[in-house]
């Protein structure tokens, strides 16, 4: 198998035209030493026909949104994606095209950008937006990283105990050599604790970080934070749960100065992780700093709008070290995708589907409070996702729930010891009331028969 | 065919009270406790998305799309891009929802599939580096780079070595200095030879027990292979640094030289590029990192390993840097990056780079007696020529070239880039491009180059737009649409 | 952006050795029994298919593809064709493997969810047409005429009368007549009057008791609903003759009036049309026919029924004319006018149609002042204007405004049909249109009156191509390429 | 739901310029008696997202060629369908298209179209084929029809009755009211009895109609065929297997007059039934008398190749009752489909898509006869399909195989009575030794267990 395109006749008139004799002669220059003698130890090829069957067969034994009924969150969730968002990043023009450096040939892309921008900044309640970044987590990286240079302080980052443990596990990668140390804001009844909060701000603190709703599913108390955190100059960092604009305030609104979110809900497939989008929105007077591809208007020759990358003096490709961020490959097709899901949805649309998470989500969470011994952990106003307190391991409920066919939330001691027996649940609009009903009883079967086992074995999860 | 119609701003033909997606009633009864939301949560103003039909919706995107150049429409010799065709077998497959909706926080036991392809993963990109350690987090090449240095800083603190310096050639892309001073290290640069190598007399002063990393792209951003580097690796392992490769170029050594063979110890890959992910008009990709076995236990967690109990994650990683994102990877690029590699197998993939390195040296031979190509010596996947002599007697730039070609049909090389060469234009035509338009395009080129200066500085005149003033577009940005 | 590059013919970009798809080594021993076909069997030249990879074709395709306009690029007011948008959704759902990939000779009971949707097909076209059987066996709207005249005729035969006459309109469409010989009647042609319908002084004496069939478009191909119907229907039944209708405009009168209720026997659906079926620059469609009580015994095998059992395929049809085609039906475009059904229910469907003719009367507001639309009252769906007046007074042809149309984007509308109507320009717009869309259509034909004629004549001007040389194409038939 | 765009707003303001109050008004000329007064009979509609879990429930339902093992084919066939098929077919622009009138907007169909006809005569080794007609039996009605007007002819029409039943049922109902009886020609041992067909050709006999490979699979004495039918003046009308042609050789080759195909085959999916693809290629000089669309080579005012549909007079909407064929719409996008596909396999593709089917078929056939009472019902050369006598009725294997996750074969009790233990199996090049094998193992054991049940009870199938 191969992609090539010209035949041996055609090797024979090209290397003429190089000058040399053979194919090999093209790699003299490498020393010997160190060229392979031997054929890299891959599998055999594959036809398209073989490629397929071995990849179904990989694929169907996969648990996924498709074949199980999904209440696992944590960061990403199975949302409805509409068909119209596919068909458009579909075409070829758009998924097989470069980051638009030439702005003559790539306005479609380069408007789509420009229109995207303008629905984050529409979304989040902020100024600006980029073009994209990777994802939340190293999105959040970017945003203390103008925060420092937005506060000048560079002593402490603030972030609260309630934001997503692999964002924090990023960001503090991220800035591992960096000056800021970053501290935890402890909550409490699993929001933050505003005490700590005010106790830990200080003239070193550069910005603190939410995430809201929260990891727990919780509602922070974002005026209170929004005001404490400004009182001491520092800037209000919040992540956001996109889907959750449809009935929630914005970041805008409660005065967060960088706001930051993963895009994967709108309109992103689960991709075991991968690709998602990370957004970045801020105030307008923090242009100059924010980090990534950034699309702007102008006019050609003739006085024709259209639209350019710009601002790239901000870039590493023209400041190398000095620049914002080392971002160059972003995320263009995610967010094309995220454009046409929000444009698909309108203002109705995510209203309608932000009422039908938080709707599904509370009568799920009454439904699985009745089964003995499982409470909401904290008795907090949440969105779509909330955290239970079982009778046992949620390990235990998690694998046998899977039998049944449903991917059944996430095992808090994953990343929280002491959190042994928390389940996070996460339910969004694609939840009919009788797959929770389902879900509920075997829920239910499954708590009774560990109990029941955890009685006499006390078997390790 | 398109006509400009239905490309206004989405905003511009949001029409009050239209409507696409629809949801259904709600199933559930409204329950108590939802009552319970306090005001204070929920949002005051309309939030301004666009009111658009789903027909409207399709014709406006159909058209847009219809104003880019593509891999799949133009051929696309964007230099140091690797701009090769996207089997279309990889959309299908990476679409299943075996694929596609694997939620990232699933109990192993439950995506034995998914694992078991990204276990092969990396052992197919620990053998193409011959490096023994791999991770697929990182999503693009910069944050490949990046989290390399990240791996390097930590091995040298767990070393309790105090190496601050990292060292780059002037040829480099200008991630690799961006990345390092995210790092937390002083970047030095290398100064390049003239036959555009690195230039040993500036480098080896330069290597000091302070070194921590020297970063280089080889083949080079000229398309050139160092044939220095077995020399500079030992150079640089002597005073107990380690070497970076850059690994943009691996399309030009596929099978052919590994990495880890002439002495890199970390190096990250381009799945977008040589394993032709779709470049989805500026990404996603993925930028899987390979490593020599000393720095394996400080790469990101987790990893995916083979267990007699099948495959799982591993996190228990005590030295691990800990995580550069959430969740695993950019796992929809790895698959296509997966079936690629499957689908060509070792001999496939050393005759890609053969054919890469065939195609660019035909292009070459086939232009470089009306074009002045500074560093053509041992070109490989691509080369850089210059106008600087076009500039000089007919005051023709790399861009004018560039933009003109636009009008034939073809996307512009990469202009202005590498900085060492003045009015570069790097070409970089790939495997996947047939002898007749390699051809045809040598041909606009020097056609191009005999055509009338002014012609060429008013370029493109077929497309869409005529050049834009990007000078206005910084000055007075404009980054969104406001309502009047 | 597309600019003339690989769109060659396939066989002139075709290179020897080059290769697409690729098919895996055989995995089993070569039989015995295989080593015993004879020589004489097997083929002896190469085909001459092409030899393309699989870059330059998807590139081929690609490019060739941007020639065309289409509903999801422009606006398609093709008139009798109901140029409506066709939802997304519908082609997700319909490539599912539970759909597409059921072989047709299954049993029945290893496909009961195909035979479920397709029982629910047969009733929903039975209760939109209000006639009581359903056959969804033809493959296109000229299909179902053929077969439901062949039914009429199998009737006939039944009951021993010898009615070897189909009465057929002059603005009918060409399938009508050319339906009805295949049939074997014989036709009579009934004159339109000066308001474009029926002319009953025409078509009472050409009612006999040799009379099969009155084959009746009703909205007509003028947009017209025929208010005489009930009285011609009447006429028809007391001579003892059949009403058809061709349903080619039921697009207009959905869940508003029924077929059935105003007298029509037998009808067929364009589900390409009404119910959004992709046309696929000429198919597939699907042409279902409906029928009253007394036909039913005589529509094609076989039909789908609902038993205790489940759903089945009833081949037990002894006076069942038989079959018109190999297989179930154009399953694939039935699906997607089942999708669509389901998605608008009956309030949908009505608004449907209120929406189609609420357009075609709006567009016509716009214009009448401009243009001579002769037959304009109680205008549905659609209108016909004509060009007769700016023929006799500029030279200007509707086909050169129909041309002029493309340079602005907009697909021409059906020229010169209905033959009734001199210099004709049929305009369907649909409901999937907006108020917008309609306005600039507006003022784009009025700005077109009133251009140069020059201009026009020679229009257009800005696409792949301008006028082709028909004459030159008839004259000397070149219809395929040949190897020189 | 619906798809509609003007609002109420819009509504009111196009009411306004109409000149009319609402929009009953524009009903108002309908009889009122003949008017619908209550709402149509329809489920309630459905959004995106119900309407997707109800069509995901019903497909999930039916056994198909993904989660099924294919060996059932009679006219449909499981054949690989490379994904640059799909892709290509997926463009928009070429499936929201209509018919292309408007040649100036419609040069991608158009030249596809006249590649498509290029390229069906090169496979049918005939000089011209049409741009598609629907399927194969109603082509075969067109072509007999063709074949009267060419001969004159209009006594007889010859068929053999190795032609698929439905294709006869098809186009014996479309003659039904014209003039020629259509006579069957016998077969002997699975093929064509060459003296039966002798003695029935006679100077009235317009054409003799066959299949090769033939409804059961067998090959035809296709040159003897040719000698004879052309001895008595008739036209020669083969219905061909386009996948064969990968090693048979063509119509063309054994002076085939009139060539039809059934053009599933060629990347189109089974879609239980349709949309299909009807071929029909045939000698040069018959152009004016061929049914349906033809596009035709010309050039544009400036001199610029291009391409029209052309020779219109012989269709409908200009020749009306005395068109050669009432057909209008067609299979446009079925014959790029086709034509994708082709190009995609090249000479070579379809050589080795040939010679796998021809392998696999005659391996699956010697596995299937080593079990006990199953042999081949004809000893003739096949090629991809073959029939087999069983010791019980082929129903009962088809049912408990099913049951093991096999689509088994046909049945040809369905047609032919006395061949109530007689399946038809089709072995595609997808089938793998291990499906075969497996399918062999399985099919064993169901004519085992047939044979033990058959002798206490003899339940009827
Ligand atoms: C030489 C080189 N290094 C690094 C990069 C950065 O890779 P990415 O864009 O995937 O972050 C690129 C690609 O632009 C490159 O060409
Ligand atoms: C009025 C009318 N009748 C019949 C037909 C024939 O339908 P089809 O093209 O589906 O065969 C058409 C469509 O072209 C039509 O417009």
């Amino acid at each position: 198998m191969s992609y090539l395109l010209n035949t041996q006749e055609d090797e024979i008139q090209m290397l003429k035209s190089i000058g040399i004799k053979n194919i090999e002669d093209l790699f003299a220059h490498i020393p010997e030493s160190v060229r392979m003698k031997r054929l890299l130890d891959i599998p055999a090829p594959m036809s398209e026909m073989e490629l397929t069957r071995h990849v179904g067969r990989l694929a169907a034994s996969n648990l996924n949104a498709d074949n199980a009924v999904c209440f696992l969150g944590g960061g990403s969730y199975d949302h409805f994606i509409p068909a119209v968002v596919d068909t458009i990043s579909g075409r070829s023009e758009f998924y097989t095209a470069y980051t638009p450096y030439q702005a003559e040939a790539s306005q479609g892309s380069l408007q789509a950008f420009f229109e995207f921008q303008t629905l984050i900044a529409q979304l989040s309640g902020m100024d600006i937006s980029n073009a994209s970044l990777y994802e939340a987590g190293s999105a959040l990286g970017e945003a203390i990283l103008m925060a420092m240079s937005l506060t000048g302080r560079s002593a402490k980052v603030l972030v609260a105990d309630t934001v997503h443990p692999e964002y924090k596990l990023s960001f503090s990668t991220f800035l591992a050599n960096l000056e800021p140390k970053i501290e935890t804001v402890a909550s409490k009844n699993g929001k933050v604790c505003l005490k700590d909060l005010e106790s830990k701000l200080d003239e070193g603190t550069c910005c603190f970080i939410i995430q809201h709703p929260n990891f727990f599913g919780n509602l922070e108390d974002v005026d209170e934070i929004a005001r404490l955190v400004h009182s001491k100059g520092a800037l209000f960092v919040s992540t956001y749960d996109p889907i959750s604009l449809g009935i929630l305030k914005t970041p805008g609104d409660y005065g967060c100065d960088i706001a930051v979110a993963e895009g994967q809900c709108l309109g992103n497939p689960m991709n075991f992780g991968g690709p998602y989008l990370g957004l970045l929105s801020c105030r307008e007077e923090f242009v100059r700093k924010i980090p990534g591809r950034l699309v702007g208007q102008t006019v050609d020759r003739n006085g024709k709008r259209c639209w350019v990358l710009t601002l790239q003096t901000r870039e590493q490709h023209i400041r190398r070290e000095k620049a914002t961020s080392n971002i160059c490959t972003n995320q263009g097709l995610f967010a094309l995708r995220a454009a046409v899901y929000l444009a698909a949805l309108g203002p109705k649309g995510l209203q309608e589907t932000a009422e039908l998470c938080f709707r599904k989500a509370h009568f799920a969470a009454e439904l699985l409070c009745k089964i003995p011994g499982v409470t909401l952990k904290f008795n907090q106003p949440f969105f779509k996702e909330f955290t239970l307190e079982l009778p046992c391991p949620a390990s235990h409920i998690i694998h046998s729930l899977a039998d049944d066919g449903f991917l059944a939330g996430l095992d808090l001691a994953r990343w929280f010891d002491g959190m042994k027996n928390s389940i996070l649940i996460a339910v969004t609009e694609k939840r009919t009331r009788s797959e929770i009903e389902r879900f509920a009883a075997a829920f239910a079967a499954a708590v009774e028969n560990s109990k029941s086992k955890g009685k006499n074995a006390s078997y390790k999860s | 065919m398109d006509k400009n119609q239905s490309t206004g701003l989405l905003f511009e033909i949001s029409h009050k009270g239209r409507r696409c997606h629809q949801l259904p009633e709600c199933d559930v009864p409204f329950p108590e406790s939802s009552k319970s939301m306090d005001s204070k949560y929920l949002s005051k103003a309309n939030l301004g998305l666009p009111e658009i039909a789903e027909s409207d919706l399709i014709r406006h995107y159909t058209n847009l799309s219809t104003r880019n150049m593509s891999i799949d429409t133009n051929f696309y010799p964007l230099g140091s891009c690797t701009m090769k065709y996207n089997p279309k077998r990889h959309e299908r497959l990476s679409a299943l929802s075996g694929m596609a909706h694997v939620h990232p926080l699933q109990e192993d036991s439950t995506c034995q599939g998914m694992l078991e392809i990204m276990w092969e993963m990396q052992n197919f990109l620990g053998e193409i580096a011959g490096l023994d350690g791999v991770s697929l987090q990182p999503a693009a090449g910069a944050h490949g780079e990046l989290t390399a240095l990240l791996v390097a800083a930590a091995y040298f603190r767990h070393r309790k070595e105090k190496r601050t310096k990292v060292l780059i050639p002037d040829s480099a892309h200008g991630t690799n200095p961006a990345s390092a001073a995210i790092a937390g290290f002083d970047t030095v640069t290398i100064k390049s030879n003239s036959e555009g190598k690195v230039d040993m007399d500036d480098l080896i002063p330069k290597i000091t027990n302070e070194t921590a990393v020297f970063m280089i792209t080889n083949p080079n951003t000229l398309g050139l292979f160092d044939e220095q580097i077995v020399k500079i690796t030992d150079l640089i392992h002597k005073a107990g640094g380690l070497v970076y490769l850059d690994g943009a170029n691996m399309n030009a050594i596929l099978g052919i030289t590994r990495p880890g063979d002439f002495g890199a110890d970390m190096m990250h890959y381009n799945v977008h590029k040589t394993f032709t992910g779709p470049h989805g008009a500026g990404g996603p990709g993925s930028g899987p990192i390979a490593v020599r076995k000393q720095l394996v236990p400080f790469l990101p967690s987790p990893i995916v390993v083979k267990t007699n109990h099948g495959y799982h994650l591993d996190y228990n990683r005590p030295q691990s840097i800990g995580r550069v994102r959430s969740f695993f990877g950019n796992t929809g690029i790895l698959l296509r990056g997966y079936f690629y590699i499957r689908t060509l197998g070792a001999e496939g993939l050393r005759k890609v780079s053969e054919h890469a390195v065939l195609n660019a040296n035909y292009l070459l031979s086939k232009i470089k007696d009306h074009f002045d190509v500074p560093h053509s010596r041992g070109c490989m996947h691509e080369f850089v020529a210059s106008a600087r002599n076009l500039r000089k007697d007919k005051k023709i730039s790399a861009m004018d070239i560039g933009k003109r070609l636009l009008d034939h049909g073809y996307h512009a090389p990469t202009v202005y880039f590498p900085l060492v060469v003045p009015e570069a234009m790097m070409m970089e035509p790939t495997e996947t491009e047939s002898k007749e338009t390699l051809d045809h395009f040598a041909e606009t080129l020097i056609k191009i180059k005999n055509e009338d200066a002014e012609l060429l500085h008013h370029a493109p005149h077929t497309l869409e737009i005529s050049r834009p003033d990007e000078v206005k577009a910084a000055k007075e940005p404009v980054l969104r649409w406001k309502a009047k």
